[in-house]
């Protein structure tokens, strides 16, 4: 156990899995003296050197079909995308090969590797340092998706995906990389893909959400307390596959629920589990599951945060379920 | 910096010949192989002749949706199966190479599955026709986007670095995939690493109508190994012999942790695109009859039975031979029945998924 | 007027339209000499010549990329994509430039481009031959989307798409291609982007698809028909922007909802529509809006047609609503 | 085919100069210049060197949250701005070509509003800092993802070949942008079309951390032009007379038709990549200090010291003069004031859609 951030909870178990299993290896630009832009692979070079740290040149297509070649071999790639929105140069060598080559194949070849990537808003990067593509793996049959919220879940979760036996896209809220810091517990803690976690007990409204958005939501649910209403507030932490029991049980006790997440509404992630949730419990609902999220519009600079759906937006979705 | 090939010189104006029009070996180096391989060498390519004439007449029966002609193509894939340890090695191959894989060694009734679809295919039936793979051969199951498996062909070569074995990968593509951005991708990081692959350009001119002048601004594909500082040869892909020695050296260069090599190969497809294909509207019928005077199999058999390995006869047993191990592949294939449905939901991950089981019972009850 | 397929609809709207106008350019792979793999830019090369119908290398980055190029400077390129599989090696032009010129250039520069691509399933394609992209660009702020199905709708939403000032993705069912000829008014005959159709009037159950699958759904709804049942079918035809008011009013008054896309079911666009219509209708709705969709699975081979949505499982979707 | 250019050799080993360490001229030509164009160079690399020390001050001080350190560069930016036509011919550029736009004539308030993210960006504060662009002046807004303004440069190149005018597209980056696929995408289709475009190559040896060695296998950038069938010119970025004329020939020969090249400008950035870099963890001191001694402003300097077309007195004169109007400028964009949130739901479309109307009363009430 030690009190680490997000980033630090990344680099030590990075480095403990590459410790743990020679086979591990990290790629991606700026992986290797550097560190890592955010410092996710601190201090890995000098301890691992370049065949097992490899600054790759500037090409997202090449680190992750890169990573895949390594993988079919059967070594385990841990593929650094340096910002999500980089990963469109690197989305064909993702969705035409790396989700579909089991399948293709009849599966001969398997590709267990992990794709990481700094996401979400928050940092005044503008529309191309705080994108959160998440609904577009998520469509993707074959890829994996999880999206920790906690330093101790980051380390869990990609544990985890560095095990798992098929590609998994570990998203990383960046503006929490240094926000927090918690006690992360090493050695073999791993966190199940597909799991959500309850972080507030209640029964009056239920509210969903993940990654960066689930400090504004705790917000929000801290603001609720107060007002002496109870939310029963989930984690999904896992958005392929994503936790539908935990959400459909809460659904279906509580009957009024809110979805939060930073993506783009129309066609986002949160449509889905509206989607899911209507189609099996929608008698017990007592009003429509509300959604609030980032806006139709590419990511903006000067409104930075106010893109991102804030406790005031949530509670007033929230206010709008209660009084349906 | 640029390594240099061992026998051969990269960047030349001219492909590298080994074997004259008329059959006449015009290396520049004793020629020292077995008659016995020297014999392989053709009947490697009579195989791989007589399956794309076998697949076109299935796919007019109906008895397949699709073929990719490779006639004129075999030379210089007959060649890079032979450069290659079996088994050992790696090959990342594309749509077309028919006479690679089956001289590589891939059973017939699993080229010939794949195409039919049926319960034959090992990769249960999951893509169109022409996409063959094999895990034995360590032969990466070909994927349509093209270029697209460049990189991660790159990947396996940085992966048996960091392994310390000596194997090698190759990789090969038409000439149109070395527009796409995955190529020059993969091709500079494999530059950058020092990554033991072997890049093979088999360029028949043409990427469905695009002809070359289209495709890019260079005089040929050889020279764009400039670019990744690698050495880059041009080489007559019509031509078994060439393209075997050519492939050799810079497979077992690889090997030996030199680098990686870029080799065009210049060839013509006889025969359209695809079965979809009308090649009529982008390509005089004179330039397709120019090209198969200069038939690969014709040239090699002349040299053959100027040095007494081959002759009418031996032409006549072969033809029969492989034409009934061809129709013996066929009819077991057609027999094995077509793949069940079920098939489909499985293989999307390693287990089955709640969500995919769900979908399942929704198709099947 | 003359009776036409839809590939021949998509070849004479183009030719009228550069006809109408000379900065209209197609580029793509094979649209020269070959006239496209499908014909859809049959005889235009030897009409307009190589500088207006330009056969690009192979790289879909090239198309997409050179097309917004050309937009910018005051040119209306169509650019084909040979497959809609294909797409993904020019994806980061697409979102990453195409969608966001507008927005990031505070409107100095815009790209009113179209992006035509053959799409969908039931061609035995196999999973690189039959995917159908459109949740992940309808999920880009910036682009339009629309999806005809039929000769008449490809040729006025072709012409509106050319003639928009946005960039505009053009989704063609190719499974439809040649499966239909019908009279297509020729002129000026535009489609309004965004407007759904009214293809049967019916009050029992609400069917909503676009593009190929309108073959299935309108096979079902005449099953229906003859069991009595009287199906309200709407074919969205635009996808971004959809017709929520055609769908909601039908939704709100029938109670009834079936929605059917052929594209994999997680995340997809129906489960935009299903959210939709359970925020705007809920107490309208008499059972749950249920999806028949395409399976999270890569588009298999063997199984061409069992992925797609069939009538059989349109019709049993009806029953559950009916029942519910 | 690669095209000559008029006075330099494409593909040499050094890089092209024509002033020496000491000042002195040592082109193969006679120097044609008048003095006001001699001195305006040095004036527009001395007003990048300012800006940029500037912007760094200004990030320190919490007035911007980003800055892209271009000093180093200016040289080779100031040498392209002077062979373009001004508002006629059109730029592609990247984020680091401070000197480039501003020697070009983007108005101080505009690059400067731009990176302070105030009601006096023209482009409505959408994107980070360094992320400038103008419709007047012909220059495409500045995107972060590398290399994909690359394959658009070439379609307004294009477009410009249709229009038959008599226009160039510049389109700049730097070495690690060569790397992607949407550069060689680009840069290919150029080729095979004759595109009337420049591409130019700002090589500093360094991606943030990735030194060049590990970027590619090649020697140089200029190499890389044998894949496109252009001409390559490798140039001495630090200094602008060689920059100039080499980038003057390049733009002219695309004017002329005869097609496009590639330019590599061999520079070094002083400063860390950008204010959030910590460049001690990957670059010895000991290497910035040396480049910093082949300062191109000081090496420019004595050339005009040599032909008294400089002096202390100008120095001081011009130093004053630019310090004040970038200082005002600053003070403007400042008290421009914030921009409005409702800017965020504009220009996503040519109309704001209802959707979006919806979502903005969502937000603002
Ligand atoms: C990314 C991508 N774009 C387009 C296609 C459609 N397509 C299939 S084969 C082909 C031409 C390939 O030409 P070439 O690389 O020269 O190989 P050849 O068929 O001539 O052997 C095209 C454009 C594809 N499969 N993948
Ligand atoms: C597609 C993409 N991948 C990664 C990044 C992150 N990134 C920003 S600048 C940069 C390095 C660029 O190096 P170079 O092209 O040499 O230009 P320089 O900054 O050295 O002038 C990287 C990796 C990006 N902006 N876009
Ligand atoms: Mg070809
Ligand atoms: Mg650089």
């Amino acid at each position: 156990m030690s009190v680490q951030t997000m980033a630090q909870a990344i680099a030590t178990t990075l480095d403990s899995e590459m410790a743990r299993d020679e086979r591990v290896v990290v790629i991606g630009e700026d992986v290797g003296k550097r560190g890592g832009v955010f410092l996710a692979t601190d201090k890995l070079f000098d301890k691992y050197g370049p065949d097992r740290v490899i600054d790759s040149p500037l090409s997202e297509a090449a680190i992750i079909g890169a990573a895949l070649g390594m993988a079919v071999y059967g070594i385990r790639p841990v593929a650094e995308i340096q910002f999500a929105d980089y990963v469109f140069p690197g989305f064909d060598q993702l969705v035409s090969q790396v989700a579909k080559v089991r399948y293709r194949s009849g599966g001969a070849f398997a590709a267990p590797l992990v794709v990481r990537m700094p996401s979400g808003g928050g940092v005044r990067g503008g529309h191309h340092h705080s994108q959160n593509p998440d609904a577009h793996f998520v469509h993707t049959a074959g890829l994996k998706v999880v999206y920790p919220s906690t330093p101790a879940d980051s380390a869990g979760l990609l544990r985890a995906a560095i095990r798992d036996d098929d590609p998994v896209v570990v998203m990383e809220p960046k503006r929490l990389y240094r926000a927090v810091k918690e006690e992360v517990p090493e050695g073999d803690h791993v966190v199940a893909i597909g799991e959500a976690a309850v972080r507030r007990e209640g029964d009056d409204v239920v509210l969903v959400s993940y990654g960066g958005s689930m400090a504004e939501t705790l917000k929000a649910a801290d603001a609720l307390q107060e007002q002496g209403i109870r939310p029963h507030v989930l984690d999904l932490r896992s958005l392929q596959p994503w936790d539908e029991d935990a959400v459909l049980a809460a659904a279906a006790r509580v009957g009024r629920v809110v979805l939060v997440s930073e993506s783009p509404r129309t066609a986002g992630f949160m449509a889905e589990v509206s989607a899911t949730i209507v189609e099996e419990v929608m008698d017990s609902l007592l009003a429509p599951p509300l959604r609030v999220t980032g806006f139709d519009t590419p990511y903006p600079y000067a409104q930075d945060r106010e893109y991102l759906p804030s406790p005031n937006r949530i509670l007033r979705a929230v206010e709008r379920v209660l009084t349906y | 910096m640029i390594l240099q090939g061992q026998a051969f010189e990269p960047f030349t104006q001219e492909p590298i010949r080994l074997i004259g029009d008329g059959g006449e070996w015009v290396g520049p180096f004793e020629l020292d192989l077995e008659p016995e391989k020297l014999r392989g060498f053709y009947l490697d390519m009579l195989l791989g002749r007589l399956i794309d004439e076998r697949m076109s007449r299935l796919q007019r029966q109906g008895k397949t949706s699709f073929v990719a002609p490779s006639a004129g193509h075999e030379a210089a894939q007959v060649g890079m199966a032979h450069a290659l340890r079996r088994g050992h090695d790696w090959l990342y191959p594309y749509y077309r190479d028919v006479a690679l894989l089956t001289a590589l060694g891939m059973p017939l009734i699993e080229f010939v599955g794949q195409v039919m679809g049926t319960r034959a295919d090992p990769a249960k039936a999951r893509q169109m026709p022409y996409h063959p793979g094999s895990r034995e051969l360590n032969v990466f199951t070909v994927a349509s986007p093209i270029a697209s498996h460049v990189p991660p062909a790159v990947g396996t070569a940085l992966a048996m670095k960091l392994s310390g074995r000596s194997e090698v990968v190759l990789c090969t593509f038409g000439d149109g995939a070395t527009s796409e951005g995955d190529w020059h991708a993969g091709v500079n990081l494999a530059g950058a690493q020092g990554a033991p692959i072997v890049f093979a350009c088999e360029n028949n001119g043409y990427a469905i109508s695009v002809d070359f002048k289209k495709q890019t601004g260079s005089d040929n594909i050889a020279v764009k190994a400039q670019s990744y500082g690698m050495p880059g040869y041009l080489v007559d892909g019509m031509d078994v012999l060439a393209s075997y020695f050519v492939a050799r050296d810079a497979v077992e260069r690889a090997r030996e942790g030199v680098g990686p090599s870029l080799i065009e190969f210049v060839v013509y497809r006889y025969g359209g695109h695809s079965s979809a294909d009308d090649d009529a509207r982008y390509r005089p019928r004179e330039e397709v009859e120019a090209w198969r005077r200069r038939d690969p199999l014709a040239r090699y058999r002349r040299f053959l039975e100027r040095r007494d390995l081959w002759d009418d006869a031996a032409e006549e047993q072969a033809r029969a031979e492989l034409g009934t191990q061809l129709q013996d592949a066929i009819t077991r294939a057609e027999a094995a029945g077509p793949a069940p449905v079920e098939w489909m939901f499985d293989d999307v991950y390693a287990e089955v998924p709640a969500r995919l089981v769900r979908q399942r019972r929704e198709l099947l009850g």
